[in-house]
């Protein structure tokens, strides 16, 4: 179990590592060039073009650089500007060429909202996705279960998108039946509110394939022998469908959460561009406009960080669900 | 029946290294899943492998037909030492070592007709060429099935086909030792019976060497000449089949003959002694330490757990049956004793 | 005994014990004498859901296919004198506020777009050939990456395996989406470099870049599935017959292991088709898909979704198209899973 | 085995007496309406099993065993499943029965033993938390009460140090200590009727022995009945009092166990026991029944074994397979029954083996 | 200003709205406060503002961008400012007494602070603050955007390095005493009075400049100050309890505070606007409008929509270099205006046609229509004449057989300017033109066509201008005079001319009033012989605002609504 974890470790560190030089390398050593999307457009020559070449230090080596990038990861780095040295402590994600500010403050300040939009949506798929799922399959294949599964793939068939705007614009704008997004210092409770709207549709199209997972992982788990084990002790029905049947079909689904809240993380871009929630996802789209490389790496970067460790902690979550991990 | 030796394996081993965190340690340990064992095969003989679940019997069938690669010890084939032969070496071998396997439906690739696999030997070793397709034939045949199924998929046969099938597979590169891994254990007593017919028949006609593993004591009493007991990667006993049936002298072979179930209860000849183990077969990571058998041995004393007993002939009581009529008999343990009760001996009557 | 008149059908006589006996065995029509493979086709020919969804998907492809032949149904443009074709824009017909002044007509059976004038029902017939070729190419190319790495892993195992699981977690741990939307631009621009091309030009590179990119992005699910497969088939003990038989390891993955996966694979590759698509409308809604004038059900949704009370002839056909093409090959791919492994019907 | 049965074991239970029918399976037909076509696994089964004895019900992979005995418990999907006749278990009638009517059965009447301990125990719950669920569900206890009773029924069926064993999951437990926690599962309402399926199939010859004895020690002092289904002729011989062996979903031979396997009356049975090499070890050749049984979707006409029979030349016209034979004692030998057209089987089974 | 529309180059068809005349030019240098009351206005309420941009930053020293300008007037006063009065945009002194002392030889500027002025902490601000608020705004990396006629026109300002890395020394602007600013100028600029209404000239205390955080809570001295801000979200202003009304004569405080969002989808934005469901009611977007929502604003929501010029011109811009000028007439004659402006989501209150380089709201502008052929007029609207301009193009020796060839970049990461540059290249191709038309990302086309050596033959850098204050002198000299060009930059027709250099020479040695007159007859002259750029249109700005937003009123020199007169009726 302990060399389970530890190996797992080990393979999140490298993953990570990785992600890091090749992210540096594709945005950094790639063709785009970010001194020259800087530099204002009729007041661009020479000078002004080297001069931001250097404020943005990307006149070093490359090596140089990602040294430095890595440093500033692990012991943080010293940025000069405005004749003025600027701490930016570890982990240090840049600073944005853009705005000038510290990538760190610019994501850690947003990521709080994606954080709570992936968990409200979670909240919402989970419980209609596990509800209907089990609910389809102890109805397994009655007009009701082919209904609802029917109805799963419609709805993922849609482009999300259109959907989203849709509820954008008919409940929120026009109709005013779910409030706004607005930002935590108009109050908790707005804001609250205001997530709504974005994570129930989320989590409603979400939900479509949690009701699928749900539904295929019951049936496979009430098919198991220990089920039949179960009926044979003369427990009532429902206790076998949800203490016996429903802990086990849950595992596998755990495994698949996890994954998804994490993917949610840095996956809400959609739903935050088009509901206006200040995440990172919607932050990296629009660093992505601006081609402002540390913000756009920070995102990634928080990504497969995200990914990674939820990936452990599923693995070692999923140890505790499931004896036969743990004790192995 | 020759002298010849085909096989002989000496002190062949097989570990199965993994890596363990242990405090804050990462530790290296072994499953010595066969854990030095020897034995020799002569031409036209059938060696019987018994034990329990996990003692290494399968392991050993990989080795011998070199499927998977000793850790240590050798295996040496008509005089040639094919211990760590490459692949690409082992071609010959493969011609002349063949396997059949305990699951019919595992056994044969759903995907191809009886045809292809059983062409699919003589095509890789260039035999009949041109004329594979009666050679197919020809083998179906032998195997007691009909020559005209040779399209047919495996999904279109019983077991009992099926395993006839992976027979004339193994039979198909005209081989002089061939492995069984419990090859009738997942059958019907019935269809059991006629696989170990036709098994017999061919070793009779085609002259074959056989290793037999099973763990049907009645299974491998009827088919082997030679019978060797297994216990945790180790052999405790082996010799002629009638030594080991009627005079084992292993307390491990004895307990095995007499848990067995016999039908011959039924016919009012119960056997005197019952004896009956307890517990489970310890992990083959960790075996204990001298005797392997002696956590569940009544016997059991000191020097069984300090000193590992050597696999030797005994000094045999003159007065046992088995004594006088000869015949190898080796065992390994400390205090190796005679019990001739343990199965019930009957007369067919009529 | 033998001699025995049989009336009874059904049962299996086995002639195990008289060798060269040349009577026949009988017949035995319980076990249907078929290869998994077919097996699965005749439950599929069966499968009603599969038929209609089968339909659907041939109609689209029969839209992208004669797109022009159907366009060229239309009238001529009384207004512009013209026939409609999915690139000419045609300003004359929109107002001073960008807004179409000619609805449906039998000159534009689905009017014309906004601000440009060109004919929406041709760039609708031509829209579904970007989606088509992207959902099938890429399926192809990333089954094709995943069958392979998958095979090599699971049978290898060692050092090889080690790798591949290791790129397989890698690119699972990536953000794709925010990769992708970064990396489109950037490897248009070192497959284009900089400046010289023209926008056809551009738009065709871009296909390309998207293609890629899909696949690259796209091949790792199926290659853990075929490695875990290849790795349970490995120990199978036909598998080990093969070996013990001395085929050479080649062989082994593409002749004993590699039939053995036609199912997962179909499976896979019929669940990739829809999701590419999808992906496709995504990253052209988020500006990192096709690009003008390339006419895609993507590309029109993501022009026209702000459109879409005031203009809906604009948002809505794209939409359905897509939706339904997605929905019918979604359906397939269940109905193919079932086909194969019948344990997981609805 | 040190059982200290009396202590826990049979208080409050009314008298059991040695004899008394608890089971009674009448014209049993279960069939299963598949994709091919419908599936016959049980036909017109009939069987007695009674309290202090055991019933072996034995018969190839397929012949139907473990279909008719899950009938009894009401195992089967009810929508899937066409069952008709009659099961009266205790003297309750259970073919179509409401679901209720099983949930009060199961366990406290009638409990049953799979074949595969490691798959028919819950991977994610603790050995003694499943026993308790069992008897919590048919009594009103505490939690911790049903916790000691599980503990003590670990005790019972030889499991050492049972207080910690309780608190393991299954797969902490070897695959004998597994069958064992399976019987104490099965034995914890203290039910009349044991339906052991295959208990030692997975188990390796030493352990099955163990478990054997068990079974017989634990149905001496709970006076049940147990219905043992088994393949292995051998085993019937040494631990089954009646024998009721099957052929495609069909009886074809009842009786005393060690008469029937001492001196079978059925072709099929006979069969069988010729097939064994274990009794013929002598024998160049193992005397097998030709061919493979008959596929359950479309059962040969008349008596489902002829084609595989060679006797049915010395039966008069083509009864053996136009006419389904009935039930009927054999001829000449006490409390034994077959469904055989043979007009007398000892005879002739008799003669066989003579003239080998 | 360089005109920030870099897609649609558009130009307009038919005007909506008439802009003002000449509405952005009027001087008051005797200006006291309070501001006059507006008649009804009431105090209170948050007034919301979600618009698409995303502000950079809030550095006074890096601003030049009129959203934030809009914002900046509500917290911080420069040293003059204007006021709306009857339409008109009047300069009035702000923080200084007056508009300025010119010296005699017109190189130095003086002024003079107002008593009483404070920061929002209460410490008084003093000229010194200012001075070196004007130093700071030379930081090459603090002040990378804002604007460069400092360094042009300060003594010594080419080579300055502002406060931190500059010359110690440096005296191109300097506080004789706490309330005495003294400019000293390399050459005569008679608009001073003008750009020291930028917020390069509100004050940064040197003791409280945080550098590049300064701009996380800039010291305000106007009616509001920031209450909280975050970078690129929003930012969220309340009242300056220090701020006197009686020194201010432009600004009003009738809101209680303004809650500004950015990077907001426009339609939807505007959609909730015009719907005034809760917030929304008080909401403000200033975006152009969609045409989706066209209808309604012309419709019942009329109301809730304010429209009126901007400070852009928009311009087709022609190498002139490459381009000789017959052929510059033809691409005049053939230029399809209006399936631009339609292809680039123009809309008839986004832009109004243009005939000239100088928009009508500057003083002196001349209205005159140019021909490019004879019954050909540049009037910034039709869809060209392809055969007129076939005619043209083979008067000039150009046909099938030999055509001459467009070469242009546009933005092919843009779906709009990919749009637009379908509809332009085909109308060109129909002129009988080689189009060779290079697509490239935005951020590299800025690169390409601000290169003078630059592949392209026409519609280089600049696109179109923004004057940064209501005199032509903001607009011909930085946009045809040559020294851009031979500094490495390009102009309206890449095109070098002494006549030309030596007419802007003429006309900027004129006082402030003179000026107009002169630049208007340069202008027709400029299209009528040169033919360097073919004007547009003139760009337009709009707001879109809740039922319960009052007084929302176009600024003609910003394009946008002043917010200091808005008031909201709870
Ligand atoms: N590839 C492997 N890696 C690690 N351990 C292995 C491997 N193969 C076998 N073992 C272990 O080696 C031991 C012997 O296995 P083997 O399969 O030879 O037993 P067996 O005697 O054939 O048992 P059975 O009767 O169950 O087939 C077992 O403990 C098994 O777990
Ligand atoms: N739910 C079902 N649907 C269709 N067929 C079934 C179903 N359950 C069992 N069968 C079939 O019924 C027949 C009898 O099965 P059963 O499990 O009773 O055999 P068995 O005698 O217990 O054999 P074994 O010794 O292999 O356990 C088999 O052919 C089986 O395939
Ligand atoms: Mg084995
Ligand atoms: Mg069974």
């Amino acid at each position: 179990m302990l060399t389970y974890i530890l190996r797992r470790l080990a393979l999140a560190l490298s993953v990570i590592l990785a992600t890091l030089v090749s992210t540096f390398l594709i945005f950094f050593a790639g063709p785009s060039d970010p001194a020259r999307a800087m530099c204002p457009e009729t007041r661009c020559n020479a000078q002004r073009l080297e001069a931001i070449t250097k404020s943005l230090g990307l006149d070093k080596p490359l090596g140089a650089q990602f040294l430095d990038y890595f440093k500033g990861l692990f012991v943080g780095r010293d940025f000069l500007y405005a004749g003025d040295t600027v701490h930016c402590g570890a982990p240090c994600l840049g600073f944005s060429f853009v705005t000038r500010r510290s990538v760190n403050d610019e994501l850690f300040s947003r990521f709080p909202n994606t954080v709570v939009l992936a968990l409200m949506a979670a909240v919402v798929f989970v419980t209609i996705g596990v509800a209907v799922g089990i609910f389809a399959a102890v109805r397994r294949g009655t007009a009701l279960d082919r209904t609802v599964v029917g109805a799963s793939q419609v709805l993922g068939a849609i482009p999300y998108y259109v959907l989203a705007l849709l509820v954008a614009l008919y409940p929120v704008i026009l109709w005013n039946i779910l409030p706004q997004y607005s930002s935590l210092s108009s109050g908790v409770g707005p804001y609250f509110l205001g997530m709504l709207a974005p994570a129930l549709i989320l989590g409603f199209v979400t939900s479509a394939s949690y009701v699928r997972y749900t539904r295929n992982s019951m049936i496979e788990t009430l098919s198991m022998d220990y089920i039949r084990t179960a009926r044979s002790k003369g427990i009532s029905e429902r206790t076998v469908l949800l203490r016996h049947g429903f802990r086990a079909a849950m595992s596998p689904i755990a495994t698949i959460l996890g994954l998804d809240i994490a993917a949610l993380l840095t996956g809400t871009l959609i739903t935050e561009q088009i509901f206006g929630v200040d995440g990172i996802g919607r932050r990296g789209l629009a660093a992505l406009k601006a081609q402002d490389l540390p913000v756009i790496m920070g995102t990634v970067l928080i990504g497969a960080v995200v990914v990674v460790i939820m990936n452990l902690v599923v693995d070692i979550m999923y140890s505790f669900i499931d004896p036969r991990v743990r004790l192995s | 029946m020759s002298d010849q030796t085909l096989l002989k394996v000496t002190d062949l081993q097989r570990h199965f290294p993994f890596r363990e965190v242990q405090g804050l340690r990462m530790v290296r340990a072994n499953v010595k899943a066969v854990d030095g064992i020897s034995f020799t095969v002569k031409q036209g003989q059938t060696l019987g492998l018994v034990g329990e679940s996990g003692c290494g019997k399968s392991t050993t069938s990989r080795l011998v037909t070199r499927l998977d690669e000793p850790t240590g010890g050798s295996i040496e084939f008509e005089g040639r030492d094919i211990t760590h032969l490459k692949e690409s070496d082992l071609r010959g071998i493969r011609r002349d070592v063949q396997m059949i396997f305990q699951d019919p439906y595992s056994s044969l690739n759903p995907r191809h007709t009886v045809g292809s696999i059983l062409s699919t030997p003589l095509r890789v070793h260039g035999l009949h060429k041109g004329k594979e397709k009666a050679r197919v034939q020809e083998l179906l045949e032998l195997v007691g099935l009909n020559p005209e199924h040779i399209n047919r998929y495996p999904s279109e046969f019983s077991g009992g086909q099926r395993q006839r099938i992976g027979i004339a597979r193994a039979l198909a590169v005209e081989p002089k030792l061939i492995v069984a891994d419990e090859p009738v254990s997942a059958l019907d007593v019935s269809i059991q019976a006629q696989v170990m017919n036709l098994l017999a028949k061919l070793r009779n006609e085609l002259d074959l060497a056989f290793i037999f593993v099973a763990h049907d004591l009645g299974v491998v009493r009827h088919f082997c000449d030679q019978v060797a007991v297994m216990y945790l990667g180790k052999i405790v006993e082996y010799g002629d089949k009638k030594k080991i049936y009627e005079a084992p002298e292993h307390p491990y072979t004895q307990a095995l003959l007499s848990a067995a179930p016999d039908i011959n209860v039924a016919r009012g000849i119960a056997p005197k002694e019952r004896i009956r183990l307890v517990g489970d077969v310890p992990s083959p990571i960790d075996p204990p330490s001298g005797c392997r058998f002696r956590t569940r041995c009544w016997k059991a004393q000191d020097i069984c757990a300090t000193q590992e007993p050597p696999l030797t002939s005994s000094t045999a009581d003159e007065s046992t049956r088995a004594y006088r009529e000869g015949g190898v008999h080796l065992q390994a343990c400390h205090f190796p004793e005679v019990k001739t009760n343990l199965v019930a001996e009957v007369e067919r009557t009529a | 005994m033998n001699a025995m008149p049989e009336p009874s059908a059904g049962t299996l006589i086995e002639e195990s014990e008289e060798q060269g006996s040349t009577k026949a065995p009988e017949h035995q029509e319980a076990r249907t004498g078929r290869s998994p493979g077919q097996v699965a086709w005749s439950r599929l020919k069966k499968d009603k859901v599969a038929i209609v969804c089968f339909a659907i998907v041939l109609f689209f492809i029969i839209v992208a296919i004669f797109a022009p032949l159907l366009y060229s149904l239309e009238s001529v443009d009384p207004l512009t004198g013209v026939k409609a074709d999915p690139y000419a824009t045609h300003t004359e017909l929109i107002d001073f506020n960008g807004l179409p002044e000619v609805g449906a007509s039998s000159a534009h059976w689905l009017g014309v777009e906004p601000r440009l004038g060109r004919d929406l029902f041709a760039r609708w017939a031509i829209g579904a050939r970007p989606s088509l070729i992207i959902g099938f190419v890429a399926a192809a190319a990333s089954t094709i990456i995943g069958v392979t790495l998958g095979l090599v892993a699971g049978y290898l195992g060692g050092v090889a395996d080690k790798i591949i699981s290791w790129v397989i977690d890698f690119f699972l741990s990536l953000p794709i989406l925010l990769l992708v939307l970064a990396i489109v631009p950037i490897m248009q621009k070192s497959l284009a470099g900089t400046g010289d091309l023209t926008a056809d030009e551009i738009s065709q590179i871009r296909f390309i870049v998207l293609i890629v990119i899909l696949f690259v992005f796209g091949w790792m699910g199926l290659a853990r599935l075929v490695r875990g497969e290849v790795k349970s088939l490995r120990e199978r003990e036909f598998v080990q017959a093969a070996r013990a038989i001395g085929v050479p390891t080649r062989q082994i993955l593409f002749r004993e292991i590699l039939p053995n996966l036609v199912g997962p694979i179909i499976v896979s590759a019929s669940i990739a088709v829809p999701a590419y698509i999808t992906y496709e409308a995504t990253l052209s809604y988020l500006g990192a898909g096709l690009v003008e004038p390339t006419a895609s059900w993507g590309r029109t949704i993501a022009d026209a979704q702000n459109l879409f009370a005031t203009y809906p002839l604009w948002l809505w056909p794209s939409v359905i198209g897509l939706s339904l093409l997605v929905l019918a090959l979604s359906l397939l791919g269940d109905s193919i899973r079932d086909a194969f492994d019948p344990t997981s019907r609805r | 085995m040190t059982a200290t049965a009396d202590t826990i074991s049979t208080q409050g239970a009314e008298a059991r007496n040695a004899g008394d029918v608890v089971l009674e399976v009448t014209d049993l037909t279960v069939a299963f309406p598949t994709e091919e076509g419908l599936v016959k696994a049980v036909s017109n089964l009939n069987y007695k099993a009674r309290l202090g004895r055991t019933l072996a019900i034995v018969g190839e992979s397929g012949s139907g065993k473990s279909v008719s005995s899950m009938a009894v418990l009401g195992l089967h999907n009810p929508k899937r499943t066409q069952i008709t006749g009659s099961i009266k278990l205790d003297g309750l009638e259970l073919v179509g029965a409401p679901a209720t009517t099983f949930q009060k059965v199961r366990s406290t009447k009638a409990a049953m033993v799979f074949q595969d301990p490691q798959s028919s125990l819950h991977p994610f719950h603790k050995v003694g938390k499943q026993i308790a669920e069992a008897y919590r569900a048919h009594h009103r206890v505490s939690k911790q009460v049903a916790l000691k009773r599980a503990v003590e029924m670990l005790d019972l069926v030889g499991i050492p140090n049972p207080q910690r064993r309780a608190n393991q999951y299954p797969h902490e437990f070897s695959g004998g200590m597994r069958q064992r926690a399976m019987i104490a599962l099965g034995l914890v309402n203290d039910p009349k009727l044991l339906i052991a399926d295959e208990p030692t199939t997975a188990l390796d010859v030493t352990v099955q022995a163990q478990i054997l004895d068990l079974v017989n020690d634990l149905q001496k002092e709970f006076g049940s009945a147990v219905i043992l289904i088994t393949h292995d002729l051998a085993v019937v011989a040494e631990t089954a009092d009646d024998i009721l062996v099957m052929y495609a979903g069909r009886g074809v031979e009842k009786g005393d166990a060690k008469e029937v396997l001492a001196a079978p009356s059925h072709p099929y049975t006979h069969g069988l026991l010729q097939s064994l090499p274990s009794t013929s070890e002598d024998l160049e050749e193992l005397r097998a029944i030709k061919g493979s049984p008959p596929s359950l979707l479309n059962l040969p006409s008349g008596c489902s074994f002829h084609p595989r029979c060679d006797f049915k030349s010395q039966v008069e016209g083509d009864a053996c397979w136009t006419q389904l034979p009935e039930w009927r004692p054999t001829p000449g030998l006490l409390n034994r029954e077959i469904r055989c057209h043979l007009a007398d089987p000892v005879a002739t089974l008799n003669n066989d083996e003579g003239a080998r | 200003a360089p005109s920030a529309n870099n897609g649609g180059a558009g130009n307009g068809t038919n005007g909506g709205n008439a802009p003002v005349d000449q509405a952005g030019a009027a001087l008051d240098p005797n200006a006291k406060g309070p501001a006059p009351e507006i008649q009804g206005a009431k105090r209170g309420g948050i007034l919301t503002v979600p618009y698409a941009s995303v502000p950079a930053n809030f550095d006074p020293s890096d601003q030049f961008y009129q959203d934030t300008a809009v914002i900046f007037s509500l917290t911080h006063r420069a040293l003059t400012t204007y006021v709306s009065r009857e339409g008109k945009q009047v300069l009035v002194p702000d923080l200084a007494t007056d508009l300025g002392k010119q010296s005699e030889d017109g190189l130095t500027w003086t002024f003079t602070l107002k008593d009483g002025i404070k920061y929002e902490d209460g410490s008084p601000v003093k000229a010194q603050d200012i001075v070196f608020a004007a130093k700071r705004s030379f930081d090459p990396d603090l002040a990378a955007n804002g604007p460069t006629y400092q360094r042009e026109f300060f003594k010594g300002g080419a080579d300055y390095q502002g406060p931190y890395k500059g010359d110690k020394n440096w005296k191109g602007v300097e506080a004789t005493d706490d309330k005495t600013i003294v400019f000293h100028l390399e050459k005569r600029f008679e608009t001073l009075p003008y750009f020291v209404s930028f917020n390069q000239f509100t004050p940064i205390p040197e003791a409280k400049d945080k550098k590049a955080d300064y701009q996380l809570h800039p010291l305000a001295t106007g009616p509001y100050m920031f209450d909280k801000y975050t970078p690129g979200t929003e930012l969220i202003l309340k009242r300056n309890p220090n701020w006197d009304k009686n020194t201010d004569p432009a600004r009003h405080d009738y809101p209680d505070g303004f809650h500004f969002k950015w990077g907001v989808d426009t339609i939807k934005t505007q959609t909730a606007i015009l719907a005034s469901n809760g917030d929304d009611a008080t909401s403000l977007n200033w975006d152009p409008i969609d045409s989706s929502l066209i209808p309604q604003i012309e419709g019942d929501k009329k109301a809730q929509f304010a429209e009126g010029p901007s400070s852009c011109v928009l311009m087709v811009n022609l190498d002139a270099r490459k381009i000789p000028l017959p052929i510059r007439k033809a691409i005049a004659v053939a230029w399809p205006f209006d399936s631009i402006h339609k292809a680039g989501g123009e809309t008839t209150h986004s832009f109004s046609p243009a005939s000239t380089i100088i928009p009508p709201q500057i003083p002196g502008h001349l209205d005159y229509t140019a021909e490019a052929a004879p019954g050909f007029k540049m009037n910034g609207q039709g869809d060209g004449n392809a055969d007129e301009a076939k005619k043209m193009l083979a008067a000039a020796g150009y046909g099938a057989d030999k055509p001459f060839e467009l070469i242009y970049y546009y933005t092919n990461d843009d779906d709009t300017a990919q749009k637009v540059n379908q509809v332009r290249k085909q109308a060109l191709q129909k002129a009988g033109f080689k189009v060779t038309d290079i697509g490239v990302p935005n951020a590299e086309r800025r690169k390409l066509v601000g290169d003078p050596k630059g592949k392209y033959n026409m519609l280089q850098s600049p696109r179109g201008w923004c004057f940064d204050w209501p005199s032509a002198d903001s607009i011909i000299p930085p946009t045809f005079g040559t020294i851009a060009l031979s500094q490495g930059g390009t102009t309206f027709g890449n095109f070098s001319d002494a006549k030309i250099d030596s007419e802007i020479k003429r006309i900027q040695q004129l006082s402030i009033t003179e000026q107009g007159p002169e630049w208007g007859k340069m202008d027709k002259w400029l299209t009528e012989t040169y033919l360097l750029a073919i004007p547009d249109n003139n760009d337009k700005g709009n707001s879109v605002f809740g039922t319960k937003v009052k007084n929302v009123v176009n600024n003609p020199n910003k394009g946008m609504p002043d917010l200091n007169d808005v008031w909201l009726d709870q």
